[in-house]
């Protein structure tokens, strides 16, 4: 298979749904004449025209707003942010209108809208521009929440999500945009929902997704050298969550760590320990353990922030802990 | 004066004027819950504004939303059983008095966040721009929603991409308990027209025929590709902010006044009559809208609750639904 | 002991407070000449004057944010949301702005901010208008989280949150305004992080606040009758979380159940099954169960609303489960 | 022209022209990580509204904030260790080029979501007033802050409630590659200020003693009780946005063009020169800068970063600490 990188896979995912239906568009700050903050729009303007890509002024819940009432009325806008980051001033766009629009209408107004850009942290941006956002919108019934870690899944993903009828928060791992992966040339929609087993293993389960995917399947391949089999699970889709398919991984292995990059305070980190232990816990021969980015707003200083954003080493502890190998 | 012209619109006025208040009467009984802002006083805006608009044209407002639904054409029924909470209701009782929606009527709700709907508004518009439709969107706030970020945003990108929409404040002079002195920085809130690139309108809101003519130049604008107009209408409202407004911020006299020199209901009946129309076909008017309210109120007191099935099935929408 | 209602225990708060200190100032929608949109207020303008009690225009990130740039420079403002749905359009000066603030000043800058209002279902207000926001709140480091319970708590933590040096989230049980319970007349202050037990029990812990608190102390007299000894504990600060008291506890009941009104993906109830099954495994007997609101958009008709809001049925149900009385 | 006026700004004007490109060459060489952005061509306005001002009053930016952080008189040291993540930068490293502070020197940062600080600023204004301290608030912010609903929401609150401060748009014609007229509806961002009932001024930013007498004035209108003024400042950045830009969306004539007529560096210079300062005083003071610089550059290669104990202290305050 043709290998592409995670940045391109996007553009190709949006380039093919564009083609295909008119009816969507895409607008965010510099995704047009600038070709996206981070590339991942370019040559769209090219393509496509202005009146499909839009270059939208500074003004995140205005433009959110924007899409969706357009969603509502007959368009399939793509909303990117500039960084998710910036989705906090467009917060109640999301959480109010967005997610809610079809219930508050008794089922009238479908919102067909992608929210999506690069989340957690960029490297050395500073605490305003760092934050890991799925603990946010993961709670909000009416969103679909969307992560995926390679290429492949983040074509399959963001072309299903462009053709849903509802609202999709779509977070890509900044630090994954240049990570290159297998991506087949045909179409390919990947369903949400569907969790994937990223490597199969039979002494412990590992539950990631974003950037910390590259860091567990690395440690991984260590561990597989020291006789330690993990078996590594990517949700892919946060909202909803396929804990079935960890569940059951987990009654195998009997052992369960989940890494992210989000705080550690509640989000889909505690959720999925929540489902897991409710669903396997006569299976579980160890409690649950989490590797998280460490709980303060990010530093600026490298040496720092190297060890905020969840380490190898603490990946390795957890495994190591719930294995009884320490 | 077109009598022939003010007569639907009167009955349209006197129709919201009467649901208003036996909302109100079925508030005071404990048929309806949560927050009821009634839109009494106000009527002239909404009916004058449909009589200024096309069918295909999209109107979106506050929370305070019964009279611009019923005035988009949805049923006394639809409105007051979603008052009720129950399933033959404009939102199938999901939404509340809040939250009425009526695709078929281009009307699109029915919004709690002040000044959240305002860029959605300027979104519909953004649709038909896009979709070469000549539609314009109407967007209703009241003034204590001018201050907020929501406005500010909706209205700068509607300026700057000269979107096919009317900006309308509703200046009711009141936002909840405040006044406009105290919320209001600037004296006349269509001095914010120019920083938006928009032209502006700003007139008295008590005349359902002036609210037409005037609404309708800020359409015909929008509509020829003239872009949005910031439009300031000057109203009251009668009643409380909500039902639970004790309404102790200003006087019964204040009040009193204003509804004896600005009833929009009492002021186009009484240009009817003094255009020559007999009392008695404005009686039987009257009684129409008598027995529709009446039959409304019975219609939501028999409907039933909406059941857990429809409200699990109004949290996502089927996928592939749209396209089919 | 004296009783006071919930609503009037804030007011006794913010009253002595600013008595106390003078840079204490009050800001927010209809807080002033309105006595308060549920009239937490009631009284204050008339004696602090309306320099220090603001009306202010519908601007809750203006507000806000006003409250943090004078936080920074030497008040001590409370912000009152009418209720915390509206944060919402806030969410950036919050999570921004106060929680890291301190942080991005590399400690110079202390934020000593109180926002606080009434959050959760107010009855069917609707979707836009019924949110429990702790989920989002207590994700974020930099903030204190406060979900007083009772009318005692309320004001021994809300005087706490006015003196602490930093921003604190303070979240009101609308439909707690009326409830009655014992406050002291001497001044006391509730510190941060220190759980309640609220009733003693040998058979099962159940973890809850706000609103739900009344629920689940009604269901554990009855339960009582049929023989099964609850213990309740109210954590009282969600952020930072008494998680130890919560756990000593579940040691000696080995059962554990959490209920809340936030919606169930993630947020507290989360974390705190996440840390239970962590720090409590081998004395779990069964696994850790939550009640919780359902995983919806409010909806307006009162037949589903009660549904919707966690129920002395699902409740006690849950008990039951991890009793297996089922 | 007063050249013991124009002297000490010249030099901090080089100043800061010299520690943004020694901060330019140490991000190539992998000292400085993540966004960088320079305030090359703008000096005049830091320095300007320096002058203008007492020690007392306050300014607050955005994320393009080391030039107002060495015109506020923070050392050169101060800033390029932070800039290189060291515990003896401004905010002990934890903040970098974006999150400069300065609590003594009343420079309250360094703000990095767009529009976000405007209403903080609003707030330390409010601070004063509320204390009946006479200092003011100078909030700075660029063109392309002027949609987003947290410059509304700021200047619609200190409108209102006549807050001590000036709010001033340093317009240098681009956000990020969006040249104004994708950006601004209105022609001239002070269109805006009738809107929230502020005085407003509108003048070039490259000559620095220029930019003092017009931000005076402001400065004093606050200062007076007269209420805040809105200013934009029309300038030019000669970079890119940040040190990840291209800078495609401009051609390097146009650059060039600015850099030419525009350099308010150079202009200051040359001001010196005709009114008769010999070059060898100039020379003087250019090498003074530059062993500032170098100074600045070495102090920071040579700090300790910051301890993770620093991290875990910088969450929350103690508490009592305030108070004590
Ligand atoms: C963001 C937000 N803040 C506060 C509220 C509470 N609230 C609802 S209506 C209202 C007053 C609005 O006044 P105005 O805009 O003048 O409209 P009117 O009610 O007079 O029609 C307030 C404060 C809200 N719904 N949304
Ligand atoms: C809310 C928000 N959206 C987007 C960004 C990303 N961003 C940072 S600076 C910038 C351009 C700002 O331009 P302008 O306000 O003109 O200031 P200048 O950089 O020219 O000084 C953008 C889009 C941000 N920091 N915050
Ligand atoms: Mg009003
Ligand atoms: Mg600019």
């Amino acid at each position: 298979m043709r290998e592409v990188r995670y940045r391109d896979a996007l553009r190709e995912a949006m380039a093919e749904e564009m083609r295909r239906d008119p009816t969507v568009v895409l607008m965010g700050e510099e995704v047009g004449h600038y070709q996206g903050a981070y590339k991942v729009t370019q040559g769209l303007l090219e393509e496509f025209g202005d009146q499909r890509v839009i270059d939208t002024p500074i003004a995140e819940a205005g433009f959110s707003g924007i899409a969706v009432g357009a969603a509502m009325t007959g368009l399939r806008p793509i909303v990117e942010f500039m960084t998710w980051n910036f989705s906090l001033v467009a917060f109640d766009q999301i959480v109010n209108n967005a997610a809610k629009m079809y219930q508050m209408s008794g089922g009238q107004l479908p919102v067909p809208v992608v929210f999506r850009g690069p989340n957690a942290s960029a490297r050395q941006v500073g605490s305003q521009h760092s934050h890991a956002v799925e603990p946010f919108y993961t709670n909000v019934p009416g969103l679909y929440v969307v992560y995926p870690s390679t290429p492949r899944d983040a074509k399959g993903l963001l072309k299903t999500a462009i053709r849903s009828d509802n609202p999709v928060v779509f977070l890509e791992g900044e630090t994954l945009y240049n990570a290159k992966g297998e991506v087949p040339e045909e179409e390919e929609l990947i369903p949400f929902g569907v969790a994937r087993v990223a490597r199969e293993g039979t002494d412990v389960t590992v539950v990631t997704w974003g950037r910390p995917y590259v860091t567990v399947m690395k440690v991984a391949e260590e561990l597989a050298e020291r006789g330690v089999s993990c078996e590594v699970i990517d949700p892919r889709t946060l909202r909803p969550l396929d804990h079935e398919t960890i569940v059951e991984s987990v009654k195998k292995t009997n052992r369960c760590v989940v890494v992210h990059e989000h705080w550690p305070y509640g989000g889909p980190g505690a959720e999925i320990v929540d489902r897991v232990q409710r669903d396997a816990f006569d299976y579980l021969d160890a409690p649950i353990l989490r590797a998280t980015n460490l709980d303060v707003p990010m530093p600026y200083a490298i040496e720092l922030e190297n060890e905020v954003i969840v380490t190898e080493a603490r990946v390795r502890e957890a495994i190591e802990r719930v294995c009884y190998l320490d | 004066m077109a009598t022939d012209e003010l007569l639907p619109l009167y009955r349209q006025m006197l129709l919201i004027r009467r649901v208003e208040e036996e909302a109100a009467r079925a508030y005071v009984q404990g048929k309806i819950g949560g927050f009821l802002h009634l839109y009494i006083g106000q009527e002239a805006i909404a009916v004058g504004t449909e009589a200024a608009i096309q069918k295909r044209d999209a109107v979106i407002t506050t929370y305070r939303d019964h009279g611009f639904a019923l005035a988009r054409g949805m049923s006394a029924r639809a409105v007051m059983a979603e008052l009720f909470g129950r399933d033959t209701g404009c939102s199938r009782g999901l939404g509340g008095s809040m939250h009425m929606f009526d695709r078929e009527n281009r009307f699109y709700g029915g919004h709690g966040i002040v000044g959240g709907h305002v860029a959605v508004g300027a979104g519909i518009a953004f649709r038909a721009k896009y979709l070469q439709q000549d539609d314009v969107t109407l967007c209703f706030f009241g003034e204590g929603a001018t201050n907020i970020g929501g406005f500010h945003e909706g209205l700068s990108l509607a300026g700057l991409w000269k979107l096919p929409a009317v900006f309308v404040c509703e200046n009711n002079l009141y936002s909840m308990g405040t006044p406009l002195v105290r919320s209001m920085p600037a004296k006349d809130l269509t001095d914010k027209a120019a920083g938006y690139s928009m032209a502006r309108d700003r007139f008295d809101g008590h005349d359902v025929l002036h609210v037409r003519d005037r609404i309708r130049e800020a359409v015909e604008r929008a509509r020829s590709g003239g872009g949005p107009t910031l439009v300031e209408i000057l109203t009251y409202r009668f009643r409380g902010h909500s039902m639970s407004d004790p309404g102790k911020y200003r006087t019964s006299e204040e009040v009193e006044e204003k509804k004896r020199q600005h009833d929009p209901v009492r002021i186009a009946r009484q240009g009817l009559l003094d255009a020559g129309t007999p009392e008695a076909e404005l009686a039987a008017v009257d009684a129409g809208v008598e027995d529709e309210v009446r039959d409304a109120v019975r219609f939501a007191d028999e409907s039933p609750p909406p059941t857990l099935e429809t409200m699990y099935d109004c949290v996502l929408a089927p996928e592939g639904g749209l396209d089919a």
